[in-house]
């Protein structure tokens, strides 16, 4: 069980390895994760996790299939291969809900979007004008719950840029902290995004003006190469320390045991 | 009195240009896809949408023209991109869009179901999405909490399901996999439900499980045998989506030559699902395929 | 098929028998019926209507378990027995109000009531005042939502008596016309009370005043002795026929087929 | 970290006086009677309690003073007539009766495990049961239509069900049978869940049919192995009632003296669940009877 951590840093660790890592350190023993589709640092970093310092860390895959022990990361994250060896299926999957929406379970989501601000609102919907878009994403599916029901969010972002991580989103369809301070408190919204995680550097939020603040960047990146990647102004106080760096152990594990076809990297680069 | 019939039929008689058609569909998973190639086929048009989420069927109706809007809450197919055909006609404003969250989606058929004027759903408060629909309204708790969402019940004209076995009454049976909101809510919504199954089998056999019959003969309309009738989306526990072919879909898709092809090779040209079976490989190949992959 | 039709009345039915025959005839071929717990004279005539003149009647047993094939009539119609061989279960409970509360299926409900008014209101709730009641019944279960969702409502009494049949029901547990006339309609209600088959007479409602009317009167039983057993003036126009009695083959197959244990009885004299 | 521990435990560390009790019950099916004798024999006072039907429990309960109200839909026992106990309690002023129709309960629990402040119906309209009721209240629709009833959200302090085999962690499994709401809703809604089961088994065993694991273990708190833990309500298709216990119990219901002799004779007597069914009979009587007679 301390193997993982007795372990010496990597020194040939991947970007999505560390990235991986990052995400597994959310997720404490006995908390409750799930994931949706094309999740598969998320999905890994619950298996890290499980096999390291979470080992009783609950998982609903696809939401719907209980502590399934897939062999390897399969190749999408909301099929059969993911959870066909469950304790337990949310047949229904509106029974899920019912799950999800109680403020007791499943308190913590892990989040991908095309747009995320500075106030940590996503947006999966368009680029441009709702009715007139320039670009027609995927959809806010679940997310658009999840910003609003009082889960903490933790964002990945494997395309740190510009782009991406924008002062503000084109549209609104996730809640995060929406215009900044108490805004989504006075709306009575609880929870809300508590991290980013890019391949670049770690991010949270600042705890009065709920704007985005960085938290370290990776080996290797600068806090100026992060300030360039990114559409607004980060919160930087004082010195910004480097990422912690995933362990030999836990590389191994990733690579070997829970990822051995490499899923985890089909996110980057797009 | 049996329910049996030819897809040819089912979709001619039920299926009206303009309906709102509810589809059975995940990502990569369990569409009824013999019905929407049948759609296609007869050159339906101006239906609307209903998915939690689509994929390749939503991309292929884009495509054909079938559709000019969607209700739905996501459209990708996953590891094989955004669906482009569909995103090009709504960026061309072919295709309106009303984009909910799950819970809106559920809370909209639900209230359809239960002829309730709406259900509640505290999701997508403080979003954009409120704001652009006004079958989302906020509305006062009156017991003295905070606002929430009223979502204005949604009945769909026709669902369309695949299963994996149903009688001549139409009863409805799955195996034990996971049964999204298509199956668990979008039928009891719709004004008419239409079944393909892989197998129609004489009532003794449901009567072994009742507890895997999930849907009641007496809201199904019409029943059609179709094996394989979900491909090139999985069927699990029975079948696995096929990688190469949504690949071969997803390069083609972003050129109209390819896509014409695609349409001519798979949809328009075979005239019915034997046909299909044969020009994807026959189910030969299908039975010997390693599924799940890509 | 043409059996029971072209069979003689019967001469040595009893009173239970006419009932199931008369109530069989409230339902046509493939309706849709459920049934509830002590429901043993709907449940005898679901099986008689299927085994005559409505072969495919429908019928969700207990609200649960649908095309059931019992032996017999059981000792519960709300148990096992009753729906041990179905074509479906409907396993989730909550499940059935999505069927029940479409406007399109299961649109024929019988009722069984402690009191019911002369503008068919049900009371299964309490005799006397609700927070200090004289006697606590059992409550309305589901009957609370049938008055009002649009169902067509028939009444089930083996007991007609003033106290059973009263002018006003001490408490609307289940709405009927409630004041008479368009009150009913006025709250935008649908559907509503259509008949009621006691061990005396069958009735209906008088279309514009929504009052209770006397249809016929069983065989032996005067229009004078209904109206004395009943707690308000009844609706009479011209001349009442008498109920039409069970066939020699309805009787039989009631006491040999559906109902050999004799449960119909159990719901006399109480 | 294992959730299994005794009922007196279970009971002991989960259920507080003026707690509101879900229930698992129906008029004479699946009550998690061995917990009940336990709430008896603990000496609970002014629980509430929620159940669809009540049954056996109810009056029992009511017999002990153990509850002070309840909230239901219904409470009989069906052929074995009326609960006296709890009848006689109402009508001396002892338990405050919340009477609900179905669908108004379902909304309330519903409410209650998705943390909406109310869910609506269009049961009850029209009847006294709203006027008398703070919790239900007719509400506007925002979409135009007639008035609904908004009924207010509910959530138990702890549900008890039975099952027909759980796992240490507290995932339940059940035969396939009808799971009434409080299998569906209740232990969602309530803030603890405590689950007595047939058997205690391997999670391995629950693996292979994760179709019939209908409750997950992160919402269980405790679990128990109770042999015939619903004695003498029936557990399809494990066992059917016990028709003669009922007897017993309807008739002596109806006499004081014979309803303490009941109460001492099968739950205050015997101070377990082993001890209770020597006292019924032993399990050998139990295993060979014909169920659901009378």
């Amino acid at each position: 069980m301390g193997d993982w951590q007795d372990s010496p840093p990597s020194t040939d660790y991947t970007i999505d390895e560390l990235m991986v890592a990052v995400m597994s350190t959310f997720f404490v023993d006995e908390d409750q994760a799930c994931n949706g589709m094309a999740s598969f640092i998320p999905v890994s970093a619950f298996m890290l996790a499980r096999a390291t310092h979470a080992p009783n860390l609950v998982w609903l895959a696809g939401a719907s299939g209980l502590e399934p022990r897939p062999e390897k990361v399969p190749a999408s994250t909301l099929e059969a291969p993911l959870w066909g060896d469950s304790v337990m299926y949310v047949e229904q999957y509106g029974d899920f809900w019912n799950y999800a929406l109680n403020g007791r379970w499943l308190q913590k989501f892990c989040v991908g979007a095309a747009q995320l601000d500075m106030y940590g609102n996503a947006n999966n919907s368009v680029i441009g004008d709702y009715d007139n878009p320039k670009v027609r994403l995927p959809g806010t599916a679940g997310l658009g719950d999840m910003g609003s029901i009082g889960k903490l969010l933790y964002y990945w972002n494997p395309n740190h840029n510009p782009r991406s991580i924008v002062e503000k989103v084109d549209f609104v369809s996730a809640a995060g902290y929406l215009g900044g301070g108490s805004e989504r408190e006075d709306l009575g919204l609880t929870g809300g995004p508590q991290a980013v995680v890019t391949n670049l550097a770690v991010l949270d939020f600042e705890p009065e003006s709920k704007r985005m603040r960085l938290v370290s960047t990776h080996p290797g990146v600068t806090v100026d190469q992060t300030q360039e990647a990114t559409g607004f102004e980060l919160v930087v106080e004082g010195e910004v320390p480097e990422t912690t760096v995933p362990t030999e152990e836990q590389v191994r594990l990733i690579r070997e045991e829970i990822d051995p076809d490499g899923m985890r990297k089909r996110e980057f680069g797009r | 009195m049996t329910k049996v019939t030819t897809i040819e039929d089912a979709i001619a008689s039920h299926v009206q240009d303009g309906d709102i058609v509810a589809l059975q569909n995940m990502a990569t998973q369990a569409a009824p896809m013999a019905a929407v190639r049948e759609l296609i086929r007869q050159g339906k048009r101006e239906l609307g949408l209903v998915v939690l989420v689509g994929g390749m069927a939503v991309d292929w109706l884009a495509a054909a023209g079938v559709i000019n809007r969607l209700i739905g809450a996501a459209v990708s197919m996953e590891q094989f991109g955004l669906c482009q055909q569909y995103r090009n006609a709504v960026e061309r404003g072919d295709i309106a869009v009303e984009e909910l969250s799950e819970t809106a989606l559920n809370a909209r058929l639900g209230a359809g179901a239960r002829n309730l004027p709406f259900l509640p759903t505290r999701g997508l408060i403080g979003t954009d999405l409120i704001d652009i629909n006004d079958n989302l309204v906020m509305i006062p708790d009156p017991f003295g909490g905070t606002d929430i969402v009223a979502c204005k019940a949604l009945v769909p004209d026709v669902a369309l399901v695949h299963a994996h076995r149903a009688d001549q009454h139409g009863n409805v049976q799955y195996e034990p996999t996971i049964l999204w909101p298509d199956i668990g809510i979008m039928p009891k919504a719709a004004t008419k439900v239409i079944v393909t199954a892989e197998e129609i089998v004489d009532t003794e056999v449901l009567r072994r499980n009742p507890d895997r019959t999930v849907l009641p003969g007496f809201i199904v309309d019409a029943v059609v045998e179709v094996p394989y009738g979900a491909h090139p989306t999985s069927f699990p526990p029975s079948y696995g989506y096929d990688g190469a072919m949504h690949l071969e879909w997803a390069k083609g898709a972003r050129d109209p030559d390819a896509t014409a092809q695609f349409m001519e090779k798979y949809i328009t040209g075979p005239g019915d699902q034997a046909a299909y079976l044969d020009a994807v490989g026959g189910v030969g190949k299908l039975a010997a395929m390693q599924n799940w992959e890509a």
